[in-house]
């Protein structure tokens, strides 16, 4: 499946056109997230569409300079980790898990809020990145192969 | 800086298996062979911190765990009760003895897979967990995602057809999921909350609206799903039987029982046995349908030829004996259903772990072409085994024949003579499939050529020693069962049920 | 009879929406339909708690001025629109592994159809 | 097990879907106040008294958090467990497929 990549100009320069411009406006969408429909999930998910598009065009191997599978699949983990962090820190001030009230990023108890709503919606969009473009690589690379039968 | 650990025990141990998973990706991803040390390790911890919760409990009584600090309404709470602190051991317990087991098995069946295995089992006991400790409807649902999402994946990798039978586990998952999912929205729409303890205080005012019980029947017919009730159990069989033998061995005996936790808290502690037992047709629904899988899965347990097909299906009959105990919606029935979803964590993971070492050192678990000559081999796999058989049975020294007496006394009590027919017939048909076995192991000679060298064959011990450690829990049980309804279940029932 | 078509037609179409999606799970003998109508039924029901939020005359429940007090009456219910954003996470990911499960039966059988995947068993 | 005919079985899950349909719509039709801002949900108090969370959350989201967007709050902050929960739901989609489909590890050093 995929193997005959097609060597079309126009989608290469335009997939490489419109992907920065993807991934400026998730990065709105994350952090305007506080004040407009948008967070951490919506903006992950635009970057990975941004990412997979460029793989989709420009090719598997050559796009891995962009993001290595294995590194996306640890950077699903990290971002995963980040959030569970961000809840522990709060351990360390004596509050419950994941109460960033308690976290002294500022003096007012509702600012630390906004703020580690902020911490945990780059733990997720990490996270969602990451997965995604790793879901999309396993079950791509691996759909030609006829090797590794499981029996 | 002092850090008390046991008051944070509720969400300590759902989130330690879920971190462990994250840093056996994060640091062992080229270094396979580190993922098995770190996954027991992290159970190990998990187990100690369950237990320690356990004894804290039983101290001090249950601890409600607001999460982010936000009081139950507007927050989300873990609720760790003497009951569910007793599950989530359980459910760590037996997922480090399975994990210690599959130390030779997994880097045999799944070369080069180790990692992401650990990975996803430690994700699928941390979810288990979660499950078990939470106290809010919808988080529910996402901890049950969690654990259909690593299941389907776990006994989607093994034999030919594993794929497949994976995949319809996964279309009936995601329809069950969908339908708790329309459930809940159907109460949502009525009540406003979706925090178990505020839901079940508002119950007995809408109660008698349409949608609260539509929603209620729709919330139990997807959890009957998921935990493979009798016309619903269609995917059980295939999934066991295509699965790898470790991955069978972690879903089996956990897996499906934590939905039927999860029903059993809605029918006993949201709805409360009085309601039920006003809208009978509910709870005599869920004992009916019980009581046909119960006799299905034993009839169609008796002919299996392949070891752990016959268990996949006598799966189907043991999720009929605890959901009988949750239809009977009585102290009786609840006492049955806990003590038998904790006795056959302990049977079916003990059974599972047998086939899994037969399949070590004989390579197969075929069962007209086992004889004497493989108890002589592997003696103590083969006790072992004797000892979970006789429990499935239901024969007294051993766990199961409590959880058993406690089902007949509440269709007793209640004069359910059709319920305890169906128990008293299985009872037998189990008898016959296990007995047929044991013939086999202790009566049928060994085959010429079989018997060259005979005491030189156990599994190893990494293998053997989980397995035994089942088999003496079996009797650890049987003989502690008293205390457990005592200091367990009892304060339960007087606190939240009746 | 009308009157509830016209009052309550947001559930109307999305129940229709629902038989869809089990129909297409049931029905259909391709395992990608089937995975088709899974996706419709799960996207189907998250509808349905987004409307479970509404309000008449709401808007998106995004604060407009700062401070002082808020009028309930005036957003939609946030919570189940946070709640479906985790569910509509769960059905993204769902699918991502139901394709790999897909991706694994195809190559073990050359084929997604149920009928010649079960006759090859 | 019994193999039906397809007409037939297609027959059934219709009739099956339209049983399912129709009692969910006659769920739906006993709720009077759809829409309505005095609907269950959307009070501030439940029959019992307790809090209903949907109201609350916007009374007090933007005190409470500084932040204006009531979902992000409800998402990130009181209900911020079961964001972990997805979290872990998008890590558990990428092991599961990794599990099922990388064959070498190696080979994407």
């Amino acid at each position: 499946m995929l193997r005959r990549r097609s060597d079309n100009l126009i989608v290469r320069v335009t997939a490489r056109f419109v992907a920065p411009l993807i991934q400026i406006f998730a990065l709105y969408v994350l952090f305007h997230g506080h004040y407009s429909p948008g967070g951490g999930f919506q903006g992950g998910v635009m970057v990975a569409a941004s990412i997979i598009l460029l793989r989709l065009a420009l090719g598997h191997r050559a796009t891995q300079r962009v993001m290595v599978t294995s590194v996306a699949t640890m950077g699903a983990a990290l971002g995963a980790l980040v959030f569970a962090a961000v809840g522990a820190v709060a351990w360390r001030y004596g509050g419950e898990f994941l109460d960033y009230g308690v976290i002294p990023f500022s003096d007012e108890v509702a600012q630390r809020r906004s703020h580690g709503i902020l911490l945990i919606e780059l733990g997720v969009a990490l996270a969602c990145i990451c997965a995604l473009v790793s879901i999309y690589d396993d079950t791509l690379t691996s759909a030609g192969r006829g090797e590794d039968r499981d029996d | 800086m002092r850090f008390d650990l046991l008051p944070h025990a509720p969400v300590i141990v759902p989130l330690a298996f879920l971190v462990g998973a994250m840093l056996a990706v994060l640091g062992t991803l080229f270094r396979p062979r580190w993922a098995q040390p770190l996954a027991v390790a992290v159970s190990a911890f998990a187990t100690l911190v369950a237990a320690g919760g356990l004894v804290h409990v039983l101290a001090e009584g249950t601890i409600r765990y607001q999460l982010a600090g936000w009081r139950p309404p507007l927050g989300i709470e873990l609720v760790m009760d003497p009951l569910s602190a007793f599950l989530t051991l359980l459910m760590a317990g037996v997922g480090l003895l399975v994990l210690i087991h599959s130390r030779p098995i997994v880097p045999r069946e799944l070369p080069g897979r180790e990692t992401a295995f650990y990975a996803a089992s430690l994700l699928l006991l941390g979810g288990l967990c979660g499950l078990v400790l939470t106290g809010d409807l919808f988080n529910l649902y996402v901890f049950i995602e969690i654990v259909s999402l690593s299941s389907y994946a776990l006994l989607g990798i093994g034999s030919k057809r594993a794929p497949f039978s994976a995949f319809r586990y996964l279309v009936m998952g995601t329809t069950a999921g969908s339908l708790y999912l329309l459930g809940l929205a159907c109460i949502y729409m009525r009540t406003g909350t979706l925090n178990m303890a505020d839901f079940a205080a508002i119950v007995p005012e809408v109660a008698d609206q349409v949608p609260v019980q539509i929603g209620v029947v729709l919330l139990l017919t997807g959890l009957a799903l998921k935990s493979a009730l009798f016309p619903l159990h269609g995917w059980l069989p295939d999934a066991y039987t295509d699965g790898g033998s470790t991955a069978t061995a972690l879903i089996a005996p956990i897996g499906t029982k934590a939905a039927l936790y999860a029903m059993l808290r809605v029918t006993y502690f949201l709805l409360g046995p009085a309601l039920v037992a006003d809208g009978a047709l509910v709870a005599d629904v869920i004992a009916y349908l019980g009581a046909a899988g119960i006799l299905w899965g034993s009839f169609l347990a008796m002919s299996q030829r392949e070891l752990k097909r016959m268990l996949a299906y006598s799966s189907v009959a043991q999720v009929g004996y605890i959901a009988l105990g949750i239809g009977l919606a009585s102290g009786y029935g609840f006492i049955g259903a806990v003590l038998h979803i904790v006795n056959h964590a302990c049977m079916k993971a003990c059974l599972f772990l047998v086939s899994g070492n037969l399949r070590q050192v004989v390579h197969h678990s075929y069962l007209p072409n086992i004889d004497s000559s493989v108890r002589r081999k592997m003696p103590w796999s083969m006790a072992a085994f004797s000892v979970a058989a006789v429990s499935m049975i239901g024969l007294p020294p051993t766990a199961g024949f409590f959880s058993k007496w406690y089902l007949a006394l509440g269709t007793v009590e209640q004069g359910r003579w059709v319920l305890l027919a169906s128990l008293l017939i299985s009872t037998l048909l189990n008898a016959v499939y296990f007995v047929r076995v044991f013939e086999q192991i202790y009566l049928r000679p060994a085959r010429e050529g079989a018997g060259g060298r005979p005491a030189s064959g156990e599994a190893p011990l990494s293998m053997v020693v989980p397995t035994v450690v089942f088999a003496v829990l079996l009797l650890v049980l049987g003989v502690g069962n008293a205390l457990l309804v005592d200091h367990l279940l009892l304060p339960m029932l007087g606190g939240g049920a009746s | 009879m009308i009157e509830f078509f016209v009052d309550h037609y947001a559930h109307v179409s999305l129940s229709i929406l629902i038989g869809i999606g089990f129909f297409g799970m049931v029905a259909k003998r391709n395992l990608i339909k089937k995975l088709i109508g899974m996706s419709i039924l799960q996207a189907s029901i998250i509808l349905f708690w987004i409307v479970t939020a509404e309000k008449d005359d709401a808007t998106i429940p995004i604060i407009r001025k700062g401070d002082g007090a808020v009028d309930p009456t005036e957003y939609v219910n946030p919570l189940p629109h946070a709640l479906m954003l985790t569910a509509i996470v769960v059905s993204v990911v769902t699918s991502g592994v139901a394709i790999a499960l897909l991706v694994k039966v195809y190559r073990n059988y050359g084929s997604l159809e149920e009928k010649d995947v079960l006759g090859q068993m | 097990m019994i193999r039906l005919p397809p007409q037939m079985k297609i027959a059934i899950t219709l009739l099956g879907v339209t049983v399912f349909g129709t009692s969910l719509l006659y769920a739906i039709s006993a709720v009077p106040d759809h829409g309505a801002v005095y609907a269950p949900a959307h009070r501030d108090t439940s029959p019992i008294g307790s809090t209903t969370p949907g109201t609350y959350y916007l009374r007090n989201a933007y005190a409470d958090a500084k932040t204006p967007n009531v979902v992000t709050v409800v998402l990130a902050d009181y209900r911020s467990f079961d964001t972990l929960g997805e979290t872990t739901v998008v890590f558990c989609g990428a092991v599961c497929v990794m599990l099922l489909l990388r064959a070498k590890f190696r080979e994407w050093r």
